[in-house]
């Protein structure tokens, strides 16, 4: 009995198992029940943009249908095609769904407690983490031994590894401003230097916008699942709880990354003038920085949302384009231009110093001169800089040129074939 | 007339700055108000149903005397292209008020409507000299059992009973 | 319920009236293109009538030179088959007729062929001439059994391949409900009138 | 099962490239039971071939056995989003061989009807295409417009769909009170919602990459093929039946035919969203000369039609409707041939569809407007 009280109540115990159950129970909890309440919002908002009501039936406004469908999806019949790898298509989903939530470790909801750890290497974390969540799909696909599944994996294996790519390099730009993969040591350099890095990298944010939609599969790239071609794409054979957990992790997936470009991008939790409170009202200040946060996430996600129920959707090879020779050249211009005006800024303009903190060392922009210019010159030659790059590089893509598009893309069609004959 | 597609640099610089995409966005976050709303909460609040609209069939009885208007004259089964209408007549005979005579006279023995094969094109109550088959505004007829799709008179002049939801 | 016994019924029943007496459809003289016709293949155009468009009756083996001919020809110009379609006529002594509607762009002119088939004879096809009558083709094939010669695919095209039967005709019932194909596949249960037909599954 | 083996494993033993993908019957982009089976490298379409008929109710052997009087609403089954247009194609062939005068008034109304149920097939048709390519919501707002035409038909033959509008010799029903109002309120909201369409799609470059150059067929491909109504247009021949044999009163009306250039998804596109606006013209036309007058002209009681036969043909949403009536002087037709204009044009599908993507496929079977009602009948 003693034992058991000291194991309970050792001090390392409360500090590296208790404390941190309880923080990921309470963590899970608010977590599923927002993404639960997400896909309400996804019906909701699309059914107002498409001049509809949406779900009105369950609870006052239809508030109660998260709580219905799940029920409904417990229910349901778990369904697994006779000739798949039982073990691989159950365990699938799990892998996918893990991987979401692990992520959800380490971003700073807020000020403080709110904050569950901070590693010093935490973009990297979410970006390692995020790519194996693609497995799981991967692995479903086709574990679920039918075609249109595979084909959804496939595609969703090379839309990642093109995505990721330009996700990472995207994030290099704000990174060389904080001087830290820290998501917390990230938000206090953007709070110090009372700016968001919006404002010094905007193409870095767009491209992490777009790259973050197709990461998380939804449209105009959401080719892995495109229901009018591919059914529903790599959880075709999927049903009841296991489709859920999909759902689940695809929706956990858009709140990640819409917490990380807020976080690296926007801000994070921290609002101008909102630091006064700090010194006297801690806790006040812990909710309301998560109040912020949340509110930043969520007009991303309706960013998201938006753009699913306005644009069409990507073919494949346009989705390979658009990545490879559109969005990677992009950053990596991005890089470059950005190294170049910090060096000016740095070493001839002398507009910058290198200071030393709680998490360690940043780059800080003093003066209003200095924010003056590296914002000037963000949006005023880096925009143009990288559009001219780019279109240098795709001069005779189908963006310029349409009729160089039709002549390229006419199919090759075959001048006889002995399977149907003419026609 | 050609309709054709313009390229000019207005478009290449509307690409460049996404206007094409901000263009349809804008689109639909305008049709976002509520009061836009296209929804009919339909058991809630019934639709409005055209006034000539083919729905339900109904056999009409004299509202004075509360006599069927059928005369059995059979027109409808004949104009009905799914032969669906089975009228079953009967000659009796009845006293004539007018002349105080006797008379014989054919008159509705039974009359059965197979709603599940009408294509509710109306041609029956187009041919009805008395007005007496009438297709209605009712348009719920879902039902539980197969046979009950076959109307009997008895379900035609009373209408059947549909559940009435109200939330 | 009212269910129907199964008897097949072929031929309507109000034929008994007579029929209304019409006019002979005058025979075409002086088209040019007929001419033409007759001069080139001089035993190809057994008729020549004027309906709602001029008619001509082409003889089995020369359709697919006749068609040849009508697209290529500078004055015919026939470059567009509007529709490939079969008729039953049982008591002929061909029981089949190929239709075929033509119709030129250039001049915005139809023309109606007809070839009359016999019973197990096959037709050439026009395939080759404008690619548009394959499936055409495979309809007249599904539905009245008329087989197209040098056809690429002649396959069923509405009906399942093994299908009995060519429906159009009209010695092909009407009522066909149970028959080897829908027994093979279908897994039909018969009708019973005082059976409870829930809709659910049972 | 009944279809040709695709041979996926014939070609080669050790790297096989192909694989066969069936698309269908129940697949949600093929527009009803429509099978496609897909002979794949990669994701590309080397090979495929149509397989209808799931929905064969052999409606030409029905109308055989039917008086002409009883045939009309079969047709409304046909193409079932464009009842008004099938309709008007059976009555006027049978009014053709009968020799029946319709009085203008009712051919006016006549006019009206087919234009906005052209427009409405239209829309159903932008609707479906647009979600087919992933533009959900422009499916609701096409929906939407369509609901505002359906409530004429409503109003007007009291069925939305199966119409079953027109009578043999003129209309059945005459305007009813707040007819005019409604279809020019319909009228005058109509092209703004059309220019939001086109706001959306007509520049945004996703959809001009799915549907430029995509599924290219010439003007001498498509004559070829028999192809006929807006894919015709599309491609550049300039060929309408409402233009080239006038029926009712389209020869004194003012309108212009759409064409495109190029005949890709795009010009069939361009060439739809234009009819719409040629169609509102013309119903705006028709409303302002509409004839005070009778609806029905002089019909026999017992419609027989002299032994003869006739083909005409109309313009439908689709395509050239024909309909091919023979008649053995008794109330029966003898035949009766429906040129299905949707299952003429998916012809064309395999030529255009060789050599794009899978997702093109399902964008060229929205270009090409089917309606599986009328490609299997």
């Amino acid at each position: 009995m003693e034992l058991v009280e000291r194991i309970i109540s050792n001090p390392v115990m409360m500090e590296y198992v208790w404390k941190p159950l309880v923080v990921i129970l309470i963590l899970l909890f608010i977590v599923l029940t927002l993404v639960a309440y997400l896909v309400y919002a996804e019906r909701k908002v699309s059914a107002f943009i498409q001049a509809r009501l949406g779900p009105m039936r369950v609870g006052p406004y239809g508030l109660l249908q998260p709580l219905a469908d799940l029920i409904k999806l417990l229910l349901k019949e778990d369904l697994i095609p006779a000739e798949g790898d039982r073990a691989i298509f159950k365990f699938a989903p799990i892998m996918s769904v893990v991987c979401a939530l692990v992520v959800l470790a380490v971003i700073p909801f807020g000020w403080g407690v709110a904050t569950i750890t901070d590693i010093n290497i935490g973009l990297l974390f979410i970006l390692s983490v995020s790519s194996v969540g693609i497995l799981g799909i991967i692995l479903g696909g086709w574990a679920s031994n039918s075609k249109y599944p595979l084909l959804g994996a496939l595609r969703s294996s090379a839309q990642m590894v093109s995505y990721e790519v330009a996700m990472a390099l995207a994030l290099v730009g704000p990174l060389m401003f904080a001087k830290s993969l820290s998501m917390t040591a990230i938000v206090e350099a953007q709070r110090a230097d009372h700016i968001w890095y919006l404002l010094y990298q905007p193409v870095a944010f767009l491209i992490f916008l777009v790259a973050g939609v197709a990461e998380t599969n939804r449209t105009p790239f959401d080719l892995p699942e495109a229901e009018a071609e591919l059914v529903a794409g790599f959880h075709t054979e999927y049903s009841g709880f296991r489709w859920s957990l999909y759902f689940l992790a695809e929706y956990t997936n858009m709140l990640i990354s819409s917490a990380i470009a807020v976080t690296v991008f926007l801000g994070g939790w921290s609002f101008p003038l909102l630091d006064r409170l700090r010194p006297e009202h801690p806790g006040l200040f812990t909710l309301l920085s998560i109040l912020v946060f949340a509110v930043k996430v969520f007009v991303l996600i309706y960013i998201f949302m938006w753009f699913r129920w306005t644009f069409p959707r990507y073919r494949y090879d346009q989705l390979m384009d658009l990545g490879w020779k559109w969005m990677i050249p992009a950053t990596l211009a991005n890089i470059l231009i950005t190294g170049a005006i910090i060096m000016i800024g740095q070493e001839t303009l002398g507009l910058t110093k290198v200071t030393g903190g709680e998490y360690g060392e940043r780059l800080v922009v003093p003066g209003l001169a200095g924010k003056a210019y590296f914002i000037g010159m963000a949006w005023l030659v880096l925009v143009p800089l990288t559009w001219i790059i780019l279109a240098i590089i795709n001069r005779r893509s189908y963006d310029f040129n349409l009729r160089a598009q039709r002549q390229i893309r006419l199919p090759e069609r075959p001048a006889t074939d002995d399977v149907f004959g003419k026609v | 007339m050609v309709a054709h597609r313009r390229r000019n640099w207005k478009q290449a610089i509307s690409r460049f700055l996404l206007l094409d995409l901000i263009k349809g966005m804008i689109v639909t976050f305008k049709w976002q108000a509520p009061s836009k709303c296209y929804t009919v909460q339909y058991p809630k609040v019934r639709p409005r149903i055209g006034e000539r609209f083919r729905g339900a069939p109904r056999l009409n009885r004299d509202p004075e005397t509360g006599e069927s208007l059928c005369i059995a004259c059979n027109l409808c089964a004949v104009a009905c292209p799914e032969n669906l209408i089975t009228v079953t007549e009967e000659v009796r005979e009845y006293l004539d008020e007018a002349s105080g005579k006797v008379k014989k006279k054919r008159f509705l023995a039974d009359y059965l409507y197979d709603t599940s094969r009408c294509m509710f094109c109306g041609y029956c109550q187009d041919v009805c000299p008395t007005y007496a088959i009438e297709l209605t505004q009712e348009f719920e007829l879902a039902i539980y059992r197969r046979k009950d799709f076959a109307w009997t008179w008895e379900m035609l002049e009373n209408g059947i009973d549909q559940p009435v939801y109200t939330r | 319920m009212t269910d129907k016994p199964e008897k097949p019924k072929s031929a309507p029943k109000v034929s008994a009236k007579k029929p209304v007496a019409s006019s002979e459809p005058p025979p075409i003289t002086d088209d040019p293109i007929v001419d033409r016709l007759r001069q080139q293949f001089p035993e190809a155009v057994l008729e020549a009538i004027q309906l709602d468009w001029p008619t001509l009756r082409i003889a089995r083996d020369y359709i697919l030179r006749v068609c040849r001919f009508l697209r290529d020809d500078a004055e015919a110009q026939f470059d567009f088959l509007t529709d490939l379609t079969g008729r039953h006529i049982p008591d002929a002594e061909k029981p089949f007729q190929v239709i075929y509607h033509l119709y030129s762009f250039p001049r915005n002119a139809r023309l109606r062929l007809k070839v009359d088939v016999g019973q197990d004879e096959a037709i050439p096809s026009v395939v080759e001439v404008w690619s548009g009558a394959n499936w055409m083709e495979r309809e007249v094939y599904d539905l009245f059994g008329i087989r197209f010669e040098n056809h690429p695919d002649l396959r069923r095209l509405l009906l399942p391949e093994d299908w009995e039967g060519h429906p159009l005709r009209k010695d092909y019932p009407l009522l066909f409900r149970y028959n080897r194909w829908t027994q093979e596949h279908l897994n039909m249960i018969p009708f019973d009138p005082e059976g409870e037909y829930t809709g659910k599954f049972e | 099962m009944y279809q040709r083996d695709l041979g996926a494993t014939e070609k080669g033993s050790p790297g096989i490239r192909e694989m066969v993908l069936n698309m269908g019957p129940q697949h949600p982009a093929t527009h009803g039971v429509l099978r496609i089976i897909l002979k794949l490298d990669g994701e590309t379409v080397v090979d495929l071939d149509c397989d209808i008929g799931y929905l064969h109710r052999g409606v030409e052997k029905i109308c055989e056995n039917r008086p002409y009087t009883h045939i009309e609403p079969y047709f409304d089954r046909l193409d079932y989003v464009a009842g008004v247009s099938n309709n008007l194609a059976y009555i006027e062939a049978v009014e053709k061989l009968a020799g029946i005068e319709v009085p203008p008034r009712a051919q006016y109304i006549r006019v009206i009807l087919t234009e906005l149920q052209r427009i409405a097939s239209h829309l159903l048709w932008l609707g479906t295409h647009a979600m087919d390519i992933g533009a959900v919501t422009i499916f609701l707002y096409a929906f939407r417009e369509r609901e505002e035409v359906l409530n004429i038909f409503e109003n007007y033959f009291g069925a939305r769909l199966t119409t079953n509008a027109l009578r043999i010799g003129g209309l059945f029903y005459d305007t009813y009170p707040g007819f005019e109002e409604q279809v020019r309120a319909f009228c005058r909201i109509f092209p703004e919602r059309l220019n939001e369409y086109e706001t959306i799609l007509n520049e945004n470059r996703i959809w001009l990459g799915r549907t430029v150059g995509v599924g290219v067929l010439t003007a001498e491909e498509a004559k070829d093929l028999s192809v006929t109504g807006p894919v015709l247009r599309g491609s550049g021949v300039k060929w309408d039946i409402r233009k080239a044999f006038p029926y009712e009163v389209y020869d004194e009306l003012d309108w212009e035919v759409p064409v495109g250039e190029n005949g890709d998804t795009y010009d069939r596109y361009l060439v739809r969203m234009e009819e719409m606006r040629q169609s509102r013209h013309i119903i705006l036309q028709a409303l302002d000369r509409l004839p005070q007058g009778p609806i029905l002209g002089k019909v026999p009681k017992m419609i027989r039609p002299p032994a003869g036969e006739v083909y005409h043909s109309i313009e439908s949403p689709k395509g050239e409707l024909g309909v091919y009536l023979v008649s053995n002087g008794t109330s029966f037709p003898e035949r009766l041939r429906i040129r299905p204009p949707s299952q003429i044009n998916l012809q064309a599908l395999r030529k255009m569809a060789i050599g794009h993507m899978v997702a093109d496929v399902i964008a060229l079977i929205g270009s090409i407007d089917i309606v599986l009602g009328e490609v299997d009948r």
